[in-house]
């Protein structure tokens, strides 16, 4: 892989120009670095850029929109356009170089460039799944589809596609996993960062950041052996609400305990991040440490919570395993928790990875599903955005 | 990027157990690399096969499905034009119940009956009543209808659906009276479509979370694999179909109804580009492998009565015509 | 030291508000107040004088136990109010704090609106039984600060949006709100222009007449203004406890005179 | 002029003592006593069910870290392995593992005939499916490497059959193996009679960590060797690419952008990417990164990619909010002394963040690193045998990854592998554990009010 | 308004340092600084007086473009430092801060150790070769500040720990560090002692010798005694700007005499 190496080769190279520039600057101000306008490392790291940026970044930009270029070219290329870097830096270094505007200007860019991957991400998704949406809808009515309320496919044709009980499930079992890791996850969080002694707190998060990290699959067995099981047998069945071993109730409670660490380690650095004055404050005037935090704590942290909030719901929303086994798979829409329901993620799953024509709509119906969901969560978002603005306190 | 020298497969998941065990047994018995073998389903693996040619593009879709014409279709236009079609025998389709449970001896017609939204009833059509296995046949144990069948998405379904419940629906005559009140469309899906009170329970899955939902709801039955059941035969207790006991070879002899056949797809093109290619196929279809006394079939795989045909057909390198 | 020589002085017990007796405070290895014992006066104005760094800060936080929210600050010795011991293990610091409020040297609102920072405390205490009373309790509270003809517009922005005076009045007018029986003030005035800093001192006065009130001040004017009693602070030693007008006039100990006469700091 | 009044008490504060409680104090410290209790009722819960869940992988898993050997003396019989005996490597070659595996079982028939086991209705085909079909492999392997064993007999370590092994671990008795179609109660009574000679053992297992995945037919031979090495490439691209790229376009758009329409956009966008269900990235990454940018199938770098994209909303999410949290005060005091914007945010705004950003990667990293759903699209749900190259040639290499082996390994028929999926479970969390490590002792370090 | 007189007294052009014209703030809706022109001389202390809110903090803001951070506040009418538009595209505001140095009205030392919160400014400007130098500039700084005695054997701690008084002179240490040409300080001296004070006072005497300064203050003392021009804003405007002496000697408007009589607020 001739590439990843002139990748490395370009490192070094930057690396060695910021010690080449550096010192020049140095010795060009005649060891005297108050007579440089900035200072010495700033003149390295505009070496260290101007070699390393052009030419990784045309390096990676040729490699991906021409994958079929001699690598050796490439390659070539790349290492001319680091040594005219490397010169020019060199040349540029004066005293009166504004080296950490121009530095500055390029991490500008280069941040900015990082935020526009979310957009260029954004767009590659809409667009890998525009294509196969459209041919979805020569095939299938769109109303049919929107407004449907049956889900069965199958595999002769002829099948409903109603994204409407997937949408109710998805609905349903977001908010329980919600009802269940917000409460939760926040009262850990305040407890973590107002109450806990800095020993508990230093265990107790990262043992909770592991529930974060167990694989999705193990929720799914717990819910499918453990938690199904247990809820028929000990509320529906008594409660006359049906048999089903598997329900929304289960799959939302067993999300619900993946998603605590969401909620909980990320409202944890954001309520400790509110300044201790604003606490000082509230005790001061006599309140008690719970009203401390909910009137004057929380408050302040809101846009935080508000974000971790949104990133448990965007976890809940894209879920696939927990819902599988713990939900079933059987797409209808009814009010009762302890019956079986499906999710529009799950569907998209099992549609794109099953056994169908993949020309059919059978299949095709996951591209829509899936920008349909896209739409969806992008209004939500757009809500949440103004909610948290509108509420929003800002402190000092 | 250095050329693959690493065959690639991908597709049904059904297959992959196969596909694994020819792949292991051809990298340890050849100086080639061990294939890479992908699961990710039929459809999935037929559109990566069919997203043209060259050396980012897989050689070899396994699907438990025939190709279909829209698929070629798709291929053609990719540029795949020369697919060759390889069968690799048939994947049995049993119905299996806990093994402490009760023994089960079923027609279609029962499948039907306890299964379909709609049934039969002196003449008349009405919604599903039958709750337990012994309203349906006296014979049947006494014991609560429950039944996990394979979701939408598992070919495995459509199997099931057209010799079970479908095979069901003309044997009690229910298919005439559908068709007489519905119409000829509307009645063949009435035979079809399932009831969704919760007496049958779709899994999306794969088997495993089958036979957990059985050892956790145990007087469910659940539709497995032939092979699945064959390495549980500890856990489950398999039914018959028509007094017929499932098994490689009442399959292959054609006395058990429920199977599906199971191919691959191989990129013709691909063959001397990419190496090994065509040694694997052979190796594949070789009797050592793929006959009745080879490890597919003791791993359950009912082996093909017409695999030399097969043979011939690999080793002529014929495609299929689009 | 002659620290002692000020308790022996007898005053009348039933007007005595707060007593500390050796109160020490460390800041983990840092000994911030050193052996201070003093009692503080019913409806009187204590003034807390003394160099940057000596600890007033400190040992006021001490008296209404805001101390406990600094981790590595301990403190020993024993502060009563009215004969009670507030560090005491059955002592609820919430009702110590609801009645012996405090104004912090750095103005901190809440970032919430100025309407909202008065009415927290009455809020939380249940001053108001409705939001007619409430509004009255605000209004007077943020008269008393001197602000109420500056935000009476703007109650709705919020209190962080204000000039550091203004902030500084808010947050008396947030403590004078609460109702306190002991008012500590960090430095009240250190923000205000002289007529502002007239019309608190006005306020003060007449807390004074229901309340005891502790000023710490920078401004020996200002202390001699409103206080009966002063204290002198310097290095973590109480160093003179007296009435203001002996202070100012007779100091005993050579460090107070010359503090008060501008040549130590 | 003065508007100072006092204000009139609504509630006379009649003098009462603090060792008593007034009413609503007291209504006010229960709420305060069960706000408490919540929290740690919160905290309780979550590590209660931390607990229970891993004490299931815990006691499913760590029968993977053992495994049952047999030791017997193998002929390596030349007429069968060399029939033209002139040991040409091209010749041996041509010997395939179903005659080794016959050598096998004839020389673990010798042991028995020689040993006098005697086991009442023994048939052939327990004998012979005692030892794994990996065993087979294995030797022929050893053969080719050093023909000159041919002829001898030498002494082989061997793998039982996995039914034997899950008999030593408790998964099989001998009243499931009467109805088990894989094997039989003679069989296990013939390893019983095995292990009494000493020649049978179940010991600790390395080589689950080390080798490669094994086919359907062979649980006591699979490994997560390549989903470790597959999961610590992609976690060396994520880690180098989501870090920098989520926590400079958190910086861009929290303290340079201007406030505007486009940033909202960025914004919203980046919260709804987040909810973006991760087998979307895949359809993504199968798009962008190989039918358009032609990188390799199931390669670690084509993962990584993906699954820096899935991890990016997390990691901006949680840092932008970490930023925002720093009281703008401390900004001002840079901006006041010279420092430029710039300056301001890497030298004192980014490290008072840093903890919440450890955060981010901490919960971003997991969710990666136990993904399988993108993974399926790019060809990484796979049976690899073959162990990738040393980086960075081998990120382009096939491999599969740690989850990816799990959720292969759940879907498998034979039991065994379930044991083996709780194991690799373990393994991922192991490597979650020793991932977090630093970022945790770095939270810690960098934590602190003000 | 009379304003425009003090433009029309002619000034040696060479002494201005700053020059202000036609100045409007707004904060949203509220029109904080309304019209102020003004010419502030180099090597001399200007004081800024007025009552709390009146602006003076906002107005202080725009001279080192500080406001910029401030979503709301919106800057108009033309501010020239030397001669040039400091509101200028091409003007780099991270160089105009270097030059034109701030102590806020709310210390807000960094989260840092104290030697680290002065040595901050230096080490970005490259001000010292190595670290004896720097160690020499935080010594100087910090005495500058009247705080060496106090924090020289606590060096590492964090500056977050100091007391209120402390925490300001840390700041002003931390600007002057930096040795900006001018510096702008907003109420340097209000949580200090009068000992603190003088000793800060003197500082401002030495620094006039190079630089300029522009002190905000509510101590008329101590305008008169530091400043040499005064300048009196009131509700947002510059209502008279001279002579310190002048001013307080001779004032020409009559809220000018009002405030520093002690009149208005
Ligand atoms: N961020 C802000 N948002 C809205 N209004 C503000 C903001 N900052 C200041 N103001 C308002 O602008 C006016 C001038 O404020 P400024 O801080 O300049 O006053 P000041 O003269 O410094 O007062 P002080 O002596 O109390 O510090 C005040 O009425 C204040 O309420
Ligand atoms: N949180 C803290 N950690 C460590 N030391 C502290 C802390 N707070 C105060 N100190 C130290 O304790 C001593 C007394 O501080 P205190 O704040 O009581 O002074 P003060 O008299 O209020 O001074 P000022 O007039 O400057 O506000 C000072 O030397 C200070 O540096
Ligand atoms: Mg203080
Ligand atoms: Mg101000």
């Amino acid at each position: 892989m001739p590439v990843s190496w002139t990748i490395l080769i370009v490192l070094a190279l930057s690396g060695l120009g910021y010690l080449a520039t550096r010192s020049r600057a140095v010795r060009l101000a005649g060891g005297d670095i108050r007579k440089l306008h900035s200072r010495p490392s700033y003149y390295g790291w505009n070496a260290a850029l101007l070699i390393g940026v052009p030419a990784l970044f045309v390096t990676a930009i040729w490699r991906f929109l021409w994958p079929a270029t001699s690598p050796a070219l490439i390659s070539a290329v790349a290492l001319i356009l680091a040594a005219a870097g490397l010169a020019f830096a060199l040349t540029r270094t004066a005293p009166d170089f504004r080296a950490r505007n121009a530095v500055e200007t390029t991490v500008k860019a280069l941040l900015m460039l990082c935020s526009s991957i979310a957009i260029l991400t954004t767009a590659g998704i809409v667009l890998s799944m525009l294509f196969e949406t459209g041919h979805f809808f020569q095939q299938y009515s769109w109303t049919e589809f929107f407004f449907g309320t049956t889900w069965s496919p199958r595999f002769g044709g002829g099948s409903d596609l109603g994204i409407l009980p997937l949408l109710w499930g998805t609905l349903y079992i977001s908010v329980i996993a919600l009802a269940v890791s917000v409460p939760i996850g926040l009262f850990a969080a305040i407890y973590m960062s107002e109450y806990a002694s800095g020993r508990m707190r230093s265990i107790a998060k990262p043992m909770i950041e592991v529930l974060a990290g167990i694989p999705t699959i193990v929720y799914g067995l717990f819910a499918l052996i453990t938690v199904g099981p247990m809820l028929r047998d000990w509320f529906a069945q008594p409660l006359g609400l049906g048999s089903s071993g598997s329900s929304v109730m289960t799959a939302g409670l067993v999300m619900g305990i993946m998603l605590i660490p969401f909620v909980s380690s990320l409202s944890d650095d954001i309520i400790n991040a509110v300044p201790q004055s604003l606490r000082d404050g509230a005790l001061g005037l006599g309140s008690t440490r719970s009203e401390t935090i909910r009137k004057v704590v929380l408050p302040a942290a809101l846009p935080g919570i508000v974000g971790a909030i949104l990133l448990a719901a965007s976890r809940a929303i894209g879920e696939t395993m927990i819902v599988v086994m713990g939900a079933g798979a059987a797409a209808q829409m009814g009010l009762n928790p302890f019956e079986a329901m499906t999710t529009i993620t799950v569907k998209i799953v099992s549609q794109l990875t099953g056994d169908t024509d993949f020309a059919a709509p059978e299949t095709l119906v996951a591209f829509a599903l899936g920008l349909t969901l896209f739409t969806i969560t992008l209004g939500l978002n757009i809500v949440a955005l103004y909610v948290v603005r509108k509420y929003r306190e800002q402190y000092e | 990027a250095a050329a693959r020298d690493q065959i690639q497969v991908s597709g049904s998941s059904t297959v992959l157990p196969y596909a694994t065990i020819v792949a292991e047994a051809f990298g340890e018995n050849t100086d080639f690399p061990t294939p890479v073998v992908e699961s990710g389903g039929s459809s999935a693996g037929l559109k990566k096969f069919c997203e043209g040619v060259g050396e980012n593009t897989i050689d070899i879709a396994n699907a438990s499905r025939p190709i279909k014409d829209s698929e070629k279709e798709a291929c053609k236009a990719a540029g795949v034009t020369e697919i060759m079609e390889v069968r690799i025998g048939y994947d049995g389709i049993v119905f299996a119940s806990d093994i402490n449970g009760n023994d089960f001896a079923f027609t279609a017609a029962d499948w039907f009956n306890a299964l379909a939204a709609e049934v039969v009833q002196d003449g008349k059509i009405v919604a599903n009543p039958y709750t337990k296995w012994s309203e349906i046949r006296a014979d049947l144990p006494d014991q609560e209808i429950l039944a996990f069948v394979p979701g939408t998405k598992h070919g495995t379904r459509e199997v099931f659906e057209e010799k079970v419940i479908a095979a069901g629906c003309e044997e009690t005559g229910a298919a005439e009276v559908f068709t007489a009140e519905k119409g000829e469309d509307d009645g063949e899906a009435a035979c079809m479509s399932l009831r969704t009170d919760g007496k049958s329970v779709d899994i999306d899955g794969d088997y495993t979370e089958t036979l957990a939902r059985i050892q956790s709801a145990p007087n469910g039955i659940g539709v497995f694999g032939l092979s699945f059941y064959e390495n549980n035969t500890d856990k489950l207790k398999v039914a018959t179909i028509g007094g017929i006991t499932p098994s490689t070879e009442t399959i292959a002899k054609g006395e058990y109804p429920v199977s599906r056949p199971l191919f691959f797809y191989v990129k013709k093109q691909h063959i001397g580009t990419i190496p090994g290619l065509k040694e694997y196929v052979e190796f594949f279809v070789s009797d050592e492998l793929a006959g009745p006394e080879g490890p597919l079939a003791a791993y359950g795989l009912v082996s093909d009565p017409e695999l030399a045909a097969t043979q011939t057909a690999v080793a002529d390198e014929a495609t299929i015509a689009q | 030291m002659n620290d002692m020589s000020i308790l022996e002085r007898s005053v009348d017990q039933s007007d005595i508000k707060i007593t500390a007796r050796d109160v020490q405070v460390h800041y983990g290895d840092k000994h911030a107040i050193k052996d201070v014992s003093v009692e503080l006066l019913d409806k009187t104005v204590t003034a807390f004088i003394g160099p940057s760094g000596c600890g007033k800060s400190t040992f006021l936080r001490c008296l209404n136990r805001m101390n406990d929210t600094i981790d590595i600050c301990r403190v020993s010795g024993r502060i009563a109010l009215d004969g009670e011991d507030i560090y005491d293990k059955r002592v609820d610091p919430v009702q110590l704090r609801a009645k012996v409020g405090m104004v912090f040297q750095k103005p901190n609102p809440f970032p919430k609106s100025i309407y909202d920072n008065v009415a927290y405390g009455p809020r939380i205490h249940g001053l108001a039984r409705n939001r007619a009373e409430l509004d009255e309790i605000v209004e007077k509270s943020l008269r008393g600060a001197a602000l109420w003809n500056e935000v009476k517009d703007r109650l709705a922005d919020p209190g962080t949006g204000l000039s550091g005076g203004q902030q500084q009045r808010l947050c008396i007018a947030r403590a004078v709100a609460t109702q306190p029986e002991v008012l500590l003030m960090d430095e009240p005035c250190s923000a205000l222009d002289p007529i502002a800093t007239g019309q608190v001192e006005e306020l003060i006065d007449q807390l004074r007449s229901e309340f005891s009130v502790v000023i710490v001040t920078h401004s020996m004017q200002q202390a001699a203004r409103v206080s009966q009693k002063t204290a002198f602070f310097h290095l973590g030693n109480l160093v003179e406890y007296d009435d203001t007008d002996e202070i100012f006039t007779n100091p005993r100990d050579p460090r107070t005179e010359s503090y008060i006469s501008g040549r130590i700091g | 002029m003065t508007d100072a009044t006092l204000p009139g008490p609504a509630v006379p504060p009649g003098k009462s003592s603090l060792l008593t409680l007034d009413a609503r104090t007291r209504k006010r410290n229960a709420a305060e006593a069960r706000f408490r209790a919540y929290g740690l009722g919160a905290i309780a819960i979550a590590v209660v069910m931390l607990l229970i869940l891993l004490f299931t992988i815990v006691t499913g898993g760590i029968g993977a870290f053992r495994q049952t050997y047999l030791e017997i003396p193998v002929t390596l019989d030349a007429a069968q392995l060399d029939k033209k005996g002139n040991r040409d490597p091209e010749d041996i070659k041509k010997v395939l593992t179903l005659t080794y595996g016959k050598l096998l079982d004839q020389s673990l028939q010798a042991v028995i005939a020689e040993k006098g086991i005697v086991v009442a209705d023994l048939s052939g085909k327990d004998i012979k499916d005692l030892i794994s079909k990996e065993a087979a492999a294995q030797l022929r392997a050893r053969v080719l490497a050093d023909p000159g064993l041919i002829g001898q007999t030498v002494p082989a370590r061997v793998l039982v059959n996995g039914r034997v092994d899950g008999y030593y671990k408790g998964r099989v008795s001998m009243e499931s193996a009467a109805r088990d179609a894989n094997t039989s109660p003679q069989q296990l009574q013939l390893a019983d009679a095995l292990r009494a000679q000493g020649m049978l053992d179940t010991v600790w297992n390395w080589s689950f960590l080390t080798s490669p995945d094994a086919s359907d037919q062979r649980p006591e031979a699979a490994g997560v060797g390549i989903a470790i090495l597959g999961s610590l490439y992609m976690m060396l691209v994520v880690l180098f690419l989501s870090v920098p790229i989520g926590v400079g376009a958190s910086i861009y758009l929290e303290e340079f952008a201007p406030k505007n329409r486009w940033t909202d956009i960025i914004e919203v966008n980046i919260s709804n990417l987040a909810a973006v269900p991760s087998i979307v990235f895949g359809i993504l990454g199968l798009a962008a990164f190989i039918n358009f940018a032609g990188l390799p199938q199931s390669a670690p770098i084509v993962g990584g990619l993906v699954l820096t994209l899935m991890t990016l909303p997390t990691i901006i999410i949680a840092t932008r909010a970490a930023l925002k949290a720093v009281p703008p005060s401390i900004r001002d005091a840079a901006l006041g002394v010279g420092a430029s914007r710039m300056q301001s945010v890497f030298h004192h705004v980014l490290p008072l963040a840093l903890p919440g950003i450890l955060t981010g990667t901490i919960i971003g990293l997991a969710q990666a690193l136990g993904e399988t759903a993108p993974l399926l699209l790019i060809g990484m749900v796979a049976f690899v045998k073959n162990f990738p190259a040393a980086p960075p040639e081998g990120l382009f290499d096939p491999a599969s990854a740690l989850p990816v082996q799990v959720f292969n390994w759940t879907q498998r028929a034979d039991p065994a592998f379930i044991e083996r999926a709780s194991g690799a479970i373990i393994v991922l969390l192991v490597f979650l554990l020793c991932m977090n490590l630093v970022a945790i002792f770095l939270r810690r370090k960098f934590e602190r009010r003000w």
